[in-house]
């Protein structure tokens, strides 16, 4: 074990409500790439934040070259030689490349505190070009696209001269060849001795980069074995580990006609000729990498952003939501990706927010009916069995599971005929994810039509009655979910198309 | 401790009531806005005259000159039962409305320096005579460029009702065929800024390169040009004359630049005022015209009728400051 | 799972509602009254002290419109150029020849053009902070006073037109009566309709406003406009008070507006607020200036009074209450709400 | 749209975005209006009238450097036009009692007292969290308040000012009048702070994203505290030079004049959002405001038109800047075209 580099022993972390990880073990060696894999909601990146100093784990121990040491924060973490490449890269939009890799260990002449740019562009550009990146280092930062940012947050990792550096579902946003370019760059700094922690659902990444590969589920550490020796399908069962069917709640429905249909609808640098449509009582699953475009889709159709081709039909009629309030109106509700940021007013009462979407109904000539209100929140609340013990309790105060059913609630204050919703059990519990596909499959019996984004496949196969792949912002297949397995998905999902 | 207390808040309360019976009354004046040197020297003159007589002054200025904060100064006098107020005005109509409050309150209204509509006062403590000081400042300008060529003025703001009437009987003086080749190219307005009143003389010597000489009617103003012609060491080329305070003019008449300047002195201003508010209190005059009254040691003054329509007592001719006496008025104000 | 049943009565408890900051800017107006009494004999009689309301509240009627810009998490400084431009376009068209009430409605037609001007580049320009576009504004709405009215005044009203300000009913000041009316109405839009709990959302969490299906755009240009309206009424009762008016009237408003909203206890990173703290703040600010006024206080004393208030009061309302937080990373405003915020909307 | 990536990725050299292009446009703007005004005026271009302009400008430029500081931080300060008026009140009450002080004394002793206000704005944001706007909203009027006590209603006319005091403005070094060779000074060492020193590079650090900056342990506090004081500093420099360049010294000085270095800022493309700004578009900024306030009253344009004329032109730079960046996100898009 002389070579191993950084090790976690049963390292604990709990949030209210959700305990993201349960005591795991994690083991990566010198000059190795560890790739680390699970389904969303696993502790990835929660194991990340822990290493690199941002949370501090309940129990458990981290032990560097050995040692057992304390990460008390992100500094310390630099210290160490411990860098992160995280999938939303945190930059300065205004400031140069180089200043984004230097910024807060910048070498200055010890006298004149000057910045020697000349020395500095010079190390930038070396450090650009060893990662082959086609950008100068005196380009905005806020210019750039996606991968090229990320190669300039890894040259950042590599001016740290860090020795492990973590990369957190980096391909996700990456087209084919951008993937093509960070693989091989993962390559020479493997070569040079640096250690890579390569965190992915590809497993095609895995496949082309990582020597070994441990799973987490549900918080709990899996196992860890060679790439080598581990089959597609056996890790695909380790992924995603309980027999799918009892999971899930069955339903009895009649499919009725069709409530929702997307035409070809593009928007450049996102998504392109996405057709789809929706039957009343069906549940229809949009699933696919992170960054394949579902959710600009989603967002599209409801109005959020504007599309530029295509056409969507709500119950035969065309919709053209240039805002949120026209979709609703016509009956299309969404339930946002981003619980805390897009879904609710933390600082308000479950009323007021339930009723936040609708408050025309509340209130007549503008004038705001409280009794009116409270009532149909504690319907509605107790309808989807939220755990609170008042209309005015805080949202904020919620698991992350009573957020996403208030978050339905506010969706069933008007009447809908379609509901979309974007990874409903991301971040909850596994109590609470099973309560909301009992409510998914109660808003399916009453008829409304359902569709779910989601990048888990159990979820995936065990709620759909059809599902849309989407890769690249484009849908790579459209299944029944009968005849689909994990393993269509997943090629649908992740094989990259022959071209260029 | 709490004994002590009660003794204070009793004492407090004994005063008050002694200090409201045992001064007869208070007289008033509010200027145009706190920070003006020559404000705080009409004032003080105000204060001295009335103090000479025994009585009270209470002196107030705001601190934006803006007529709605007069008008709440003004409701704050009449609330204090003040005997009289002497108003130089930010603004001839604003202050009518309260003016005629405070008149039917048994307060005595009387404006000075800058006037205000005659129906809101009883009478004008104006400095000098407005058709005089037109008059004199155009003679002045005419015999400093020998009676040929072209002069500008540099005012305050547009809105200063002092700077309008004294500029209008400048353009009235000069119709007369007399300064037929004396041409007035431009009324500029510094706004009583620093900074604005430099860059607009400074465009006027630009914009009329054979520009004789500058008339400025206000304090700032003139101090500002004197300072733009000196350091452009324009002396004897371009000449400065208008109204300014012999403290800040100082400099520029000694170095030459403004050969000579007027001013009344606004002590002697504030003191008339003292007395005629005393006057009209006491019922020696009414403010119409021929009442007579004596202003201690300025002698004896008659009311007049005022260009206005009103009444107006006049201090005397504006009083020429130059080489010989600036010496002795520079640091009385 | 057993049907929990959840209730809906409105949490009471004693302990929060005597520590609202309302009850504090009660306590110290009762001061500031008691104070002045001892100070100034002239004080305490009611004729002036309701008589002096009308030095203070033509500013008042822009207090309550500025409280629902600040509680969207916006500034408006253009409010007293509104109200310079408004003033002299309504003297100028009843010079012109048109009837007085035309002149009003003008004078109010003018306000509330330029708040939907502010209303529509700031929706228009997202990226743009409303400092900005209200700095220009400012600098614009009084340029066109100027070119309009030059160095001249306008007035010579009709005779009834200085009852607005001047006149009372039954010894209650008539602008006092009306402002009344309009703080009611204003308390009520804010604290009663759904506008007004669009306007809460929107200042606690502009995306998920949005994401239910808020027109939030409209509610900005509705807010300005409303602004606008409101600078037209201050226009209206500046002027009757004076008589008169000119280019340079209402200087310096909207810093003493901003001063008494943030007083009152209103958040400047927006969201939360309550249209009670400002009112009462005007009151206060007001009868300070009066009180003092009446023993003569120079100016430069008031001007530190004042600005020492609002100092401290935003430095307790900060500490004590958590608002005015300087607008924190979203991340960390979440993670920190340790304390329970006190119920809001 | 054709389905193919953007071909092949050349050694292509990304050009700074919109920034560069952004300074140009400035550039042209001050060029077509020089040609406008010398045609209505042929004295505008003269040397006199230009040297003129940036001695009107110089104490413009100074004031608009600490002001930029601080729009990065995406704070604003308020309080300058007072700070000025109380440091050249101080320094000039200190002249009249020791006439024969030193002038550079007298500069010390005002941006003392300018530091001593920097410092208590930057405690009030810094620690305790308060919104720029209204600690310096309030600040404003305590120095306002507190420069009319300190004179007690006097003022300090320039007979009573040394001439070496009042050779600060007037006199020259190495040929340039002094007020504009401060500037320039300050300029040169203002675009160093920015671009070379570390502690420069921060400050935009935190404007542009205070949430990384923290987590990259970049001292956001003692930065902002610093920030406010070198506002501070400045504006009592500003102060005594104002006070010499007028040579009076009054209670009220410079009132309201935080605006038109707002608006210099804003026109040289500082955006009050924080994080953006450059020293060339910031000269650019000054140099645009300097010449509206000198050629205005020049060529001419009656004096009611002119602040109706700033209004627009500082509406249309702040809009233009807003549609250059949008521009550039086109782009960025556009790039990553599937």
């Amino acid at each position: 074990m002389a070579d191993t580099i950084l090790e976690l022993r049963d390292i604990t972390k709990t949030f209210p409500g959700v305990k993201a990880l349960d005591g795991v073990r994690f083991e990566l060696k010198k000059g190795e790439i560890h790739a680390l894999m699970g389904e969303n909601g696993a502790g990835k990146s929660t194991l990340i934040k822990v290493v690199t100093g941002v949370y501090q784990p309940d129990s458990g121990e981290i032990l560097l070259d050995g040692k057992p040491t304390a990460i008390r924060g992100p500094l310390d973490s630099q210290r160490l030689g411990i860098a992160a490449v995280y999938q939303h890269v945190t930059c300065y939009p205004d400031l140069s490349v180089t200043e984004n890799i230097f910024i807060g260990h910048e070498k200055v002449h010890p006298l004149t505190r000057k910045i020697d740019w000349k020395e500095l562009h010079a190390r930038a550009a070396e450090l650009l070009e060893s990662l082959d990146a086609d950008f100068a280092p005196r380009a905005l930062m806020g210019g750039l696209s996606v991968a090229q940012q990320q190669i300039v947050e890894i040259a950042k990792a590599l001016s740290t001269n860090a020795r492990i550096i973590i990369m957190d579902e980096p391909t996700a946003p990456l087209t084919k060849r951008e993937s093509e370019d960070l693989y091989r760059i993962a390559e020479t700094l493997r070569d040079r001795g640096v250690s890579i922690i390569f965190i992915s659902h590809r497993l095609e990444d895995m496949y082309r980069l990582a020597s070994r590969v441990t799973v987490f589920r549900d918080a709990r550490y899996v196992g860890t074995w060679n790439v080598s020796e581990i089959g597609r399908d056996d890790l695909i069962v380790a992924m995603v580990g309980r027999a799918i069917t009892q999971l899930f709640p069955k339903r009895k429905v009649a499919i009725g006609q069709e409530v929702l249909r997307v035409e070809k609808l593009s928007r450049t640098g996102y998504f392109k000729d996405v057709s789809f449509s929706v039957r009343r009582g069906e549940i229809l699953a949009m699933t696919g990498l992170v960054g394949a475009g579902r959710t600009e889709v989603c967002e599209a159709i409801y109005g959020i952003t504007k599309a530029d081709s295509g056409r969507v039909f709500l119950a035969g009629e065309e919709l053209r939501a240039a805002h949120p309030s026209e979709a609703l109106e016509r009956g299309l509700g969404y339930l946002p990706e981003d619980r805390l940021k897009q879904g609710l007013v933390l600082e308000w009462a479950i009323a007021t927010n339930v009723t936040l979407p609708s408050l025309e109904r509340f209130s007549r000539f503008g004038w705001m009916n409280r009794r009116r209100e409270d009532s149909k929140a504690k319907e509605l609340a107790e309808r989807l069995e939220v755990k609170a013990n008042s209309v005015y309790d805080l949202v904020a105060t919620l698991s992350g599971g009573n957020q996403q059913k208030v978050i339905v609630a506010k969706l069933l204050t008007g009447d809908m005929k379609v509901i979309i919703l974007d990874e409903p059990t991301k971040g909850v519990d596994v109590g609470a994810k099973a309560a909301i596909f009992e409510i998914m499959n109660e808003l399916a019996e009453a008829g409304y039509g359902i569709v779910m984004v989601s990048s888990e496949m159990a979820e995936v196969l065990g709620m759909s009655d059809r599902i849309v792949v989407m890769r690249e912002g484009k849908v790579s297949a459209t299944l029944d979910t009968a005849d689909a397995t994990q393993e269509k998905i997943l090629s649908a999902a992740m094989a990259a198309t022959e071209k260029a | 401790m709490r004994k002590s207390f009660l003794r204070t808040i009793m004492v407090l309360a004994i005063m008050t009531v002694a200090a409201t019976s045992l001064v007869a009354q208070n007289y008033a004046i509010v200027f145009k806005n706190t920070g003006n040197p020559y404000g705080e020297k009409q004032m003080a003159g105000f204060k001295t005259g009335i103090e000479e007589q025994g009585f009270q002054a209470i002196l107030r200025a705001p601190d934006q000159p803006t007529a709605e904060a007069q008008i709440s100064i003004i409701q704050q006098l009449i609330a204090q039962k003040v005997a009289s107020i002497c108003i130089v005005g930010n603004d001839f109509d604003a202050l009518t409305p309260v003016l005629n409050q405070a008149t039917a309150a048994g307060i005595k209204v009387f404006s000075l320096d800058s006037s205000v509509n005659p129906a809101a006062r009883l009478t004008h403590v104006n400095q000098a005579d407005s058709v005089k000081i037109g008059q004199t400042l155009v003679q002045a300008a005419y015999d400093m460029i020998g009676g040929k060529g072209e002069i500008a003025i540099l005012s305050a703001t547009s809105q200063a009702s002092n700077q309008n009437l004294w500029i209008s009987y400048m353009k009235q003086e000069l119709t007369l065929p007399k300064y037929k080749n004396v041409k007035l190219v431009k009324v500029a307005y510094g706004d009583d800024l620093r900074d604005k009143s430099v860059s607009e003389t400074e465009g006027l010597l630009k914009a009329y390169p054979n520009l004789k000489c500058i008339i400025a009617p206000t304090t700032v103003g003139v101090a500002a040009a004197g300072k733009v012609l000196t350091d452009k060491g324009l002396k004897g080329k371009v000449f400065l004359t208008g109204l300014g305070l012999p403290s800040e003019m100082a400099t520029y008449i000694e170095n030459g630049v403004c050969p000579y300047m007027f001013l009344w002195n606004p002590i002697d201003v504030g003191y008339l005022g003292s007395y005629v508010a005393t006057a009209l209190v006491g019922g020696k005059i009414t403010g119409a015209v021929g009442d007579k009254f004596s202003a201690g040691r300025l002698g004896n003054y008659t009311i007049t009728k005022a260009p206005d329509g009103g009444t107006e007592v006049l201090l005397g001719p504006p009083f020429k400051f130059d080489k010989s006496n600036i010496e002795e008025w520079k640091t009385v104000y | 799972m057993s049907e929990r049943s959840i209730s809906v009565d409105r949490p009471r408890s004693l302990k929060r509602f005597f520590f609202q900051w309302e009850w504090l800017l009660v306590l110290i107006l009762i001061a500031v009254n008691v104070i002045n009494s001892t100070l100034s004999p002239y004080y305490l009689n009611f004729g002036s002290l309701v008589g002096s309301t009308n030095s203070f509240l033509d500013m008042a009627f822009l207090v309550l419109p500025m409280t629902f810009v600040i509680i969207l998490g916006n500034i408006d400084i253009s409010v007293a150029s509104t109200v310079a431009l408004s003033a002299v376009v309504m003297a100028v068209s009843f010079n012109a020849g048109a009837p007085m009430p035309l002149a009003v409605a003008l004078c109010l037609v003018v306000g509330t053009a330029c708040g939907l001007f502010n209303g529509l580049i700031m929706v228009k320009f997202k990226e743009l902070s409303s400092v900005i576009v209200t700095l220009a504004t400012m600098i614009i709405f009084r340029g066109i006073a100027y070119v309009i009215l030059e160095d001249q005044a306008s007035g010579h009203f009709p005779a009834w037109y200085s009852f607005l300000a001047w006149g009372s009913v039954r010894h209650v000041p008539f602008i006092l009566m009306v402002f009344a009316v309009c703080a009611v109405a204003f308390g009520l839009l804010l604290h009663k309709t759904s506008f007004g709990r669009k306007v809460f959302a929107m200042g606690n969490n502009l995306t998920a406003a949005r994401y239910s299906g808020i027109k939030t755009d409209s509610v900005v240009v509705a807010v300005e406009a409303l602004t606008g309206l409101m600078a037209g009424f201050t226009a209206l009762f500046l002027t009757s008070r004076m008589g008169s008016t000119r280019p340079n009237v209402a200087q310096g408003y909207e810093l003493s507006v901003i001063a008494m909203v943030v007083l009152g206890g209103v958040s400047t990173s927006g969201g939360s607020g309550r249209i009670g703290g400002p009112i009462l703040a005007v009151f206060i600010i007001g009868y300070l200036n009066y009180g003092l006024g009446l023993v003569n206080t120079t100016a430069n004393v008031l001007l530190i009074i004042v600005g020492s208030l609002l100092i401290l009061s935003v430095l307790v309302l900060n500490l004590r209450f958590g608002r005015n937080r300087h607008p924190a990373p979203p991340g960390a405003k979440m993670i920190a709400r340790g304390k329970v915020p006190e119920e809001k909307a | 749209m054709s389905g193919e990536m953007i071909k092949g990725t050349a050694r292509a050299r990304v050009i700074r975005s919109g920034e560069g292009f952004r300074e140009l446009g400035l550039l042209v703007f001050i060029a077509i209006l020089c040609v406008a005004f010398q045609l209505r005026n042929h004295s505008f271009l003269t040397l006199a009238n230009i040297k003129d302009l940036l001695d009107n400008t110089a104490i413009l430029g100074i004031l608009s450097v600490g002001m930029t500081l601080v729009l990065i931080t995406g704070g604003i300060d308020l309080s300058i036009g007072a700070t000025i008026a109380l440091a050249g009140m101080t320094s000039a009450l200190t002249g009249m009692v020791i006439p024969a002080i030193n002038p550079l004394l007298s500069i010390l002793e005002g941006m003392a007292v300018g530091l001593v206000i920097g410092s208590v704005i930057g405690l009030l944001v810094a620690r305790f969290n308060i919104l720029p706007i209204i600690a310096t909203l309030g600040l404003m009027n305590i120095v306002r308040g507190a420069t009319y006590i300190e004179s007690g209603g006097a003022w300090v006319s320039s007979y009573q000012m040394s001439d070496g005091f009042k050779a600060l403005s007037t006199g020259t070094t190495l040929g340039v009048n002094n007020l504009v060779f401060i500037a320039l000074v300050i300029f040169v060492l203002f675009w160093y702070f920015v671009n070379h020193t570390k502690t420069g590079r921060r400050i935009y650090a935190i404007g542009s994203n205070p949430e990384a900056a923290d987590i990259s342990g970049i001292p956001r506090r003692r930065l902002l505290w610093l920030v406010y004081a070198t506002m501070g500093v400045l504006a009592g420099l500003a102060g005594v030079l104002w006070v010499s360049k007028f040579a009076s010294a009054q209670g009220d000085t410079a009132l309201g004049y935080e605006l038109n270095v707002i608006a210099a800022c804003v026109l040289g493309g500082v955006s009050i959002s924080g994080g953006s700004g450059k020293a060339s578009g910031l000269i650019l900024g000054v140099i645009l405001l300097g010449m509206l306030n000198n050629a205005l009253p020049l060529i001419n344009v009656s004096p009611f038109w002119q602040q109706f004329i700033q209004g627009v032109v500082i509406l249309a730079a702040v809009l233009t800047n807003v549609a250059v960046k949008r521009n550039n996100i086109r782009l960025a898009l556009r790039k990553r075209a599937i």
